[in-house]
């Protein structure tokens, strides 16, 4: 239902908006029942000059109509409810609890109101001599899994790829890794998720996700970007 | 018997006339003390209405100023979103619903003269004012006022060198931690009177909803708010003292915080909840003429929501870093919690069938409560099933969502017990066409607001960002089109509230007198007259029934007092 | 100030004082309960505080644990004089039981001055933080007691009131509770 | 709520008067078992420590409330009441305790609380002389306490 309003430019992306979806569908069905009884209702029993009294529902009535009209769907929305338990789980434990064979790291660091990223450079391994940190930049190429390790230097932060539908919070004092693989190039927003003070609002940093040739040429003269020994 | 407002003659025991200042500011009669929270609960709600009003032009105007404000820096705007919700869920919610409608209903439907211990209920009032001038004092300390969310998570909250307001958050904490206690006063009152005080022959399941949903409020808040005040004395030592308990390079650790507050946050939101649906109970019933369907399923499921309260709080934390198993387990339970919930709206709507609903005031903001809240019920899924709240979390989704659920409770809920309990408080009417005019006004701006924020949501704003024009993807003329659409339903709907304020005021003294039971009702309040004297009932009342035996066969009227002998 | 008649009924077979107390001592146990669960969260995860706790004062806080004990002990034989109508009787164990308190709280300061004047104060480490905050937060209550206990015993010994020497018994017996767990937590788990 | 509504309850129900159990016969139980509480732990066994130490406390904790607390005549839903706020204490810790009671997870370690978990082998923090267990000699060296937290991550 959200990919009219953005992108999908991760692996999971399509997962999470098929979860979206089923929720939609579920959550609609009962919401729209519920609402047209409820006006149906409204409008078939107003009281009008003239018109019937309202009539007493004595316990055996009321019995039988509790059975019909409210354990009946109480069953039903059990029913659904497993069914989005299931459906939940199942996304959460492939994006946030398993780490699939990633070809490569990044290192995000967040502090108040900068993004620090550290690129693994040529060689393919992290702190080595060649790393590349850029600063509101990360710049990973198409098509490879990338694992990311997240930490935050003072407080509270929270990266966010509206277009992976990837969201994690940067907690002082703690490293919480995760992965995702970019599935389309183009430039993205990423945005702070969590209140990190003054400058919350003005902390945007800027995703580039390159072309295998582009991505290698960036590799190549990183002069243009900040590179300077963690 | 009709009694002007402005003198209080009663039959019921010799009382010295007071001064002025004894009768308004140290009264220990319940009634008055409810009224005393109802006003200070409205003017803290129009403050946190005046800050909707100027963070909402910053975001549809972005840094031009703000017409009764001036420009809105970054900072500025932290401290109105974290000030605006706390004050509306601590300082409008609770007391108005809680405690303003709590003292004011639970001695007359229960039948007694007064609160169990009134100079208690007085102090709780007198501590509730100081934890509301406290909160209005943060606003004009040096640095500013607290800017941190209203969930205050640590480190930000803890240390001055990060939120760069010194004395802000330590003046919040110390309000935040006044308002528990008063509540904590408040609640054992209201627990107490209604358990031992009910009327001779009143057996528990003869209680109103109101009553049941009000004391079940107080308990939920009570065995939920122990942990948040130990939090809260430990980041007030972390703030002045500068001890380590939420410092992670000290052998402290933040997300002790965020499970200490969300295991009060969660219970707390069925805290301010439940009191409505008791107002809504009552209300339709009154106006379809008919029995509330299964009580005891009512019962039961409130009691049951209450309990399964307390098993769902990490659902605010799934991406928060706490570990990602548990966040699993929180998921199964908070989507298993919307089963009680639905099954009450159900039971709700089913009240309505073979009525005959007339339309007043009150009716139509009963029936507004249980149509907005279903949407806010019902998008609660997505943020509950934990896949799809790693896209929505901290979006605007999250924030249409709970004022689809936090606007029918505090806002909606207030106008229908106010304008149902006004005739009872005042012993004078509200207008009827100028009620139904602001009703649908307010209504029409709420979802003009709040629908808009839905799409916002989904497209990926995000909260508490104060200029959207740093991010590309969000500043685009669509979406600003969609921000700037809600601020002009919200100035719509801020421009009808005066009409509700003179509505309100001007019918204290000058509205159409009113007689004890103006819309036939079966509860006790509506049996002694109209505004009660002191002491409520003369002679004390015995109950024979039930309190929605409405449209019994065989009766000229179709409504059966509690204690009406015959 | 004449007394309600909502405070005379008890729908429910407990008397509307008790009832009320014992919704205080509900509430009290889940801020108690907070406090000392995340004590004992973080004592489980650092071991190394078992080294920072070998420095409290084990003979303090067991004396302390008896002095409590023991005005728990006259704070009960208050209340059951109360119930047999010596009011007198009565008030002279609540005071008994206010000394049990003071002396407490003296034990408490020469134990506090001497670990602090050693350097451990409140903002040394993780452990001596919740130290000093889980025993002072449990000191005041100690001393909200006390306070309570004159007036009630004032009223007692005219007797008046008699059923508040029980509920402020109720109070104290529940602040000895608390101190029961509070001293081998911080005292004894080295 | 139990609803027996005797319409005019006596103020003070007199369900305890008949009831004379011998206080100070409890609170000697609860002097010895303070004093085993406290010896108990220094034969520094640890199963005995714990048994002793925290055991104890309950013992007396169940005294103090059955018989001081007269928990044991007073109205069931008094009883169901506490019990239930300590159940809801054990459910937070019993939530809470896989994010700060343990440092590692899935998907996430916590590195400051890692760091400080080396026991300092034979110093206090701040490096004054290792005082030797238990006993209670006061520790010498220089009074400011060095914060006994990880290397700044």
């Amino acid at each position: 239902m959200i990919e009219s309003f953005i992108l999908q430019a991760s692996s999971y992306a399509s997962q999470i908006d098929a979860l979206i979806w089923l929720i939609v569908i579920i959550t609609g069905v009962w919401f729209f029942a519920a609402e047209g009884i409820f006006f149906w209702l409204l409008w078939r029993f107003r009281a009008r000059p003239g018109g019937a009294p309202a009539r007493y529902i004595d316990d055996h009535e009321e019995h039988v109509l509790k059975y019909k009209w409210i354990e009946i769907p109480h069953r039903l929305i059990l029913v659904c409810d497993v069914v989005l338990i299931i459906g939940a789980i199942t996304v959460w434990s492939d994006i946030k609890l398993s780490m699939p064979a990633t070809d490569e790291t990044v290192r995000i660091t967040a502090q108040q109101w900068a993004w620090t990223f550290q690129h693994v450079g040529p060689d393919g391994q992290m702190d080595t001599e060649d790393d590349i940190v850029s600063i509101d930049e990360m710049h990973i190429q198409v098509g490879k899994t990338y694992k990311f390790e997240l930490m935050a230097k003072d407080v509270l932060h929270s990266f966010s790829v509206p277009v992976f539908r990837l969201k994690q919070d940067a907690i002082p004092g703690r490293v919480i890794t995760g992965w995702f693989q970019p599935t389309i190039t183009g430039e993205f927003d990423v945005q702070c998720a969590e209140i990190c003070g003054i400058g919350h609002g003005i902390m945007p940093a800027r995703l580039y996700v390159e072309t295998p040739e582009a991505h290698a040429a960036w590799l190549a003269n990183p002069t243009h970007y900040l590179a300077y020994k963690f | 018997m009709a009694q002007s407002h402005a003198h209080d003659d009663h039959a019921h025991g010799d009382h010295h006339e007071e001064g002025w200042f004894l009768k308004y500011f140290w009264s220990t009669d319940h009634k008055m003390i409810a009224k005393q929270y109802l006003l200070t609960g409205m003017a803290l709600g129009v403050i946190g209405a005046y800050f909707a009003y100027v963070f909402r032009m910053q975001l549809a105007f972005p840094n031009k100023p703000v017409p009764g404000y001036g420009l809105v820096t970054g900072s500025d705007y932290n401290a109105l979103v974290t000030n605006h919700g706390a004050i509306m869920i601590f300082w409008v919610a609770m007391p108005v619903l809680i405690a303003a409608f709590g003292n004011f209903l639970i001695p007359l439907m229960v039948g007694c003269d007064d609160m169990v211990f009134p100079r208690l209920n007085r102090l709780s009032y007198q501590i509730f004012l100081i934890s509301a001038i406290v909160l209005v004092s943060s606003f004009f300390v040096e640095g500013g006022a607290f800017g941190g969310a209203w969930t205050a998570y640590p480190p930000l909250s803890a240390k001055a060198e990060y939120n760069l307001t010194p004395l802000g958050p330590t003046l919040w904490l110390a309000a935040v931690a006044l308002e528990f206690v008063a509540f904590l006063l408040g609640g054992i009152n209201f627990v107490t009177t209604a358990m031992n005080s009910r009327a001779p022959g009143m057996r528990a399941l003869d209680l109103p909803m109101a009553v049941w949903m009000i004391v079940i409020a107080s308990i939920l808040f009570m065995c939920s708010v122990g942990p948040l005040i130990a939090g809260a004395v430990m980041l007030m030592f972390d703030q002045t003292i500068g001890t380590g308990f939420f410092d992670p390079d000290r052998g402290g650790d933040p997300v002790l915080w965020q499970h200490l507050f969300w295991f009060f946050g969660h219970p707390e939101v069925y805290v301010v909840l439940l009191p409505p649906l008791g107002f809504v109970a009552e209300i339709i019933t009154t106006f379809s003429r008919k029995r509330l369907f299964a009580y005891k399923t009512v019962l039961y499921t409130t009691i049951g929501t209450g309990i399964l309260s307390f098993f769902v709080w990490a659902h605010h934390q799934f991406i928060a870093g706490v570990d990602p198993r548990m966040s699993n387990v929180f998921s199964v339970t908070t989507v298993l919690i919307s089963i009680p919930i639905a099954e009450l709206c159900f039971v709700y709507i089913a009240t309505l069938y073979a009525g005959s609903i007339s339309f007043r005031v009150p009716m139509l903001w009963a029936l507004a409560f249980i149509a907005e809240f279903l949407v806010g019920g019902v998008t609660g899924i997505f943020l509950g099933a934990s896949g799809a709240d790693i896209y929505f979390h901290d979006t605007y989704f999250v924030v249409a969502h709970f004022h689809y659920t936090f606007f029918p409770i505090a806002i909606i809920g207030t106008f229908a017990g106010v304008t149902y309990w006004y005739p009872k408080m005042f012993g004078r009417h509200m207008d009827e066409t100028l009620g139904k005019i602001h009703f649908w006004v307010t209504i029409a701006g709420f979802n003009g607001i709040f629908i808009p924020l839905f799409i916002l949501g989904a497209a990926g704003d995000h909260r508490r960002i104060f200029d959207y024009s740093n991010f590309p993807e969000l500043a685009s003329p669509e979406l600003q089109a969609m921000r700037v659409f809600a601020t002009v339903s919200l100035l719509v709907m801020l421009a009808v509230q005066p009409l509700f304020a003179w509505n309100f005021f001007r019918n204290m003294w000058k509205g159409k007198v009113a007689e004890a039971n103006p819309w036939n009702a079966n509860t006790l309040e509506w049996q002694c007259p109209s505004p009660p004297p002191h002491g409520n009932f003369n002679p004390m009342p015995e109950v024979y029934r039930g309190p929605y035996e409405y449209s019994q066969p065989g009766r000229a009227d179709d409504f059966w007092p509690q204690n009406s002998p015959t | 100030m004449v007394k309600p008649l909502a405070t005379l009924r008890s729908a429910t077979g407990v008397p509307t004082g008790r009832l009320a107390v014992w919704w205080v001592i509900a509430s009290e146990i889940v801020i108690f309960g907070g406090l000392l669960g995340s004590y004992l969260l973080h004592r489980l995860g650092h071991p190394e505080w078992a080294t920072y706790a070998s420095h409290t004062n084990t003979w303090a806080g067991a004396f302390n644990t008896l002095v409590l004990l023991t005005s728990s002990l006259s704070a009960v034989l208050g209340h059951k004089a109360a119930e047999a109508g010596d009011g007198k009787k009565a008030a002279k164990m609540l005071m008994f039981t206010c000394l049990g308190g003071l002396t407490f709280l003296v034990v408490k300061g020469f134990e506090w001055t001497y670990e602090i004047q050693h350097g451990y104060t409140i903002t040394a480490n993780g452990f001596w933080s919740f130290y000093y905050t889980a025993a002072g937060l449990h000191g005041l209550h100690v001393i909200a007691g006390c306070i309570i206990m004159l007036f009630v015993a004032a009223d007692a010994r005219k007797n008046k009131e008699l059923q508040r020497v029980e509920l402020i018994g109720i109070y104290w017996h529940f602040v000895d509770l608390v101190w029961i767990f509070l001293f081998p937590l911080l005292y004894i788990a080295k | 709520m139990s609803s027996n509504a005797d319409p005019h309850g006596h103020e003070h129900t007199a369900d305890h008067a008949g009831h004379h159990t011998d206080y100070v016969k409890i609170w000697g139980i609860l002097v010895v078992l303070l004093v085993v509480s406290v010896t108990g732990p220094m034969l520094e066994i640890r199963i005995i420590t714990l048994l002793t130490a925290f055991g104890i406390a309950v013992v007396k904790a169940f005294l103090v409330a059955k018989y001081f607390m007269h928990l044991d005549i007073e109205k069931t839903f008094v009883v169901k009441l506490l019990v239930v706020c300590l159940g809801l204490m054990m459910l937070f810790f019993a939530a809470t305790a896989p994010d700060i009671m343990k440092h590692w997870g899935a998907n996430w370690r916590n590195e400051s609380a890692k760091n400080a978990n080396i026991p300092e082998v034979h110093h206090e923090a701040g490096g004054e002389p290792a005082a030797a267990h238990g006993e209670a000699a006061p520790a010498h060296g220089e009074a400011a306490p060095a914060h006994g937290e990880a290397p700044a991550h």
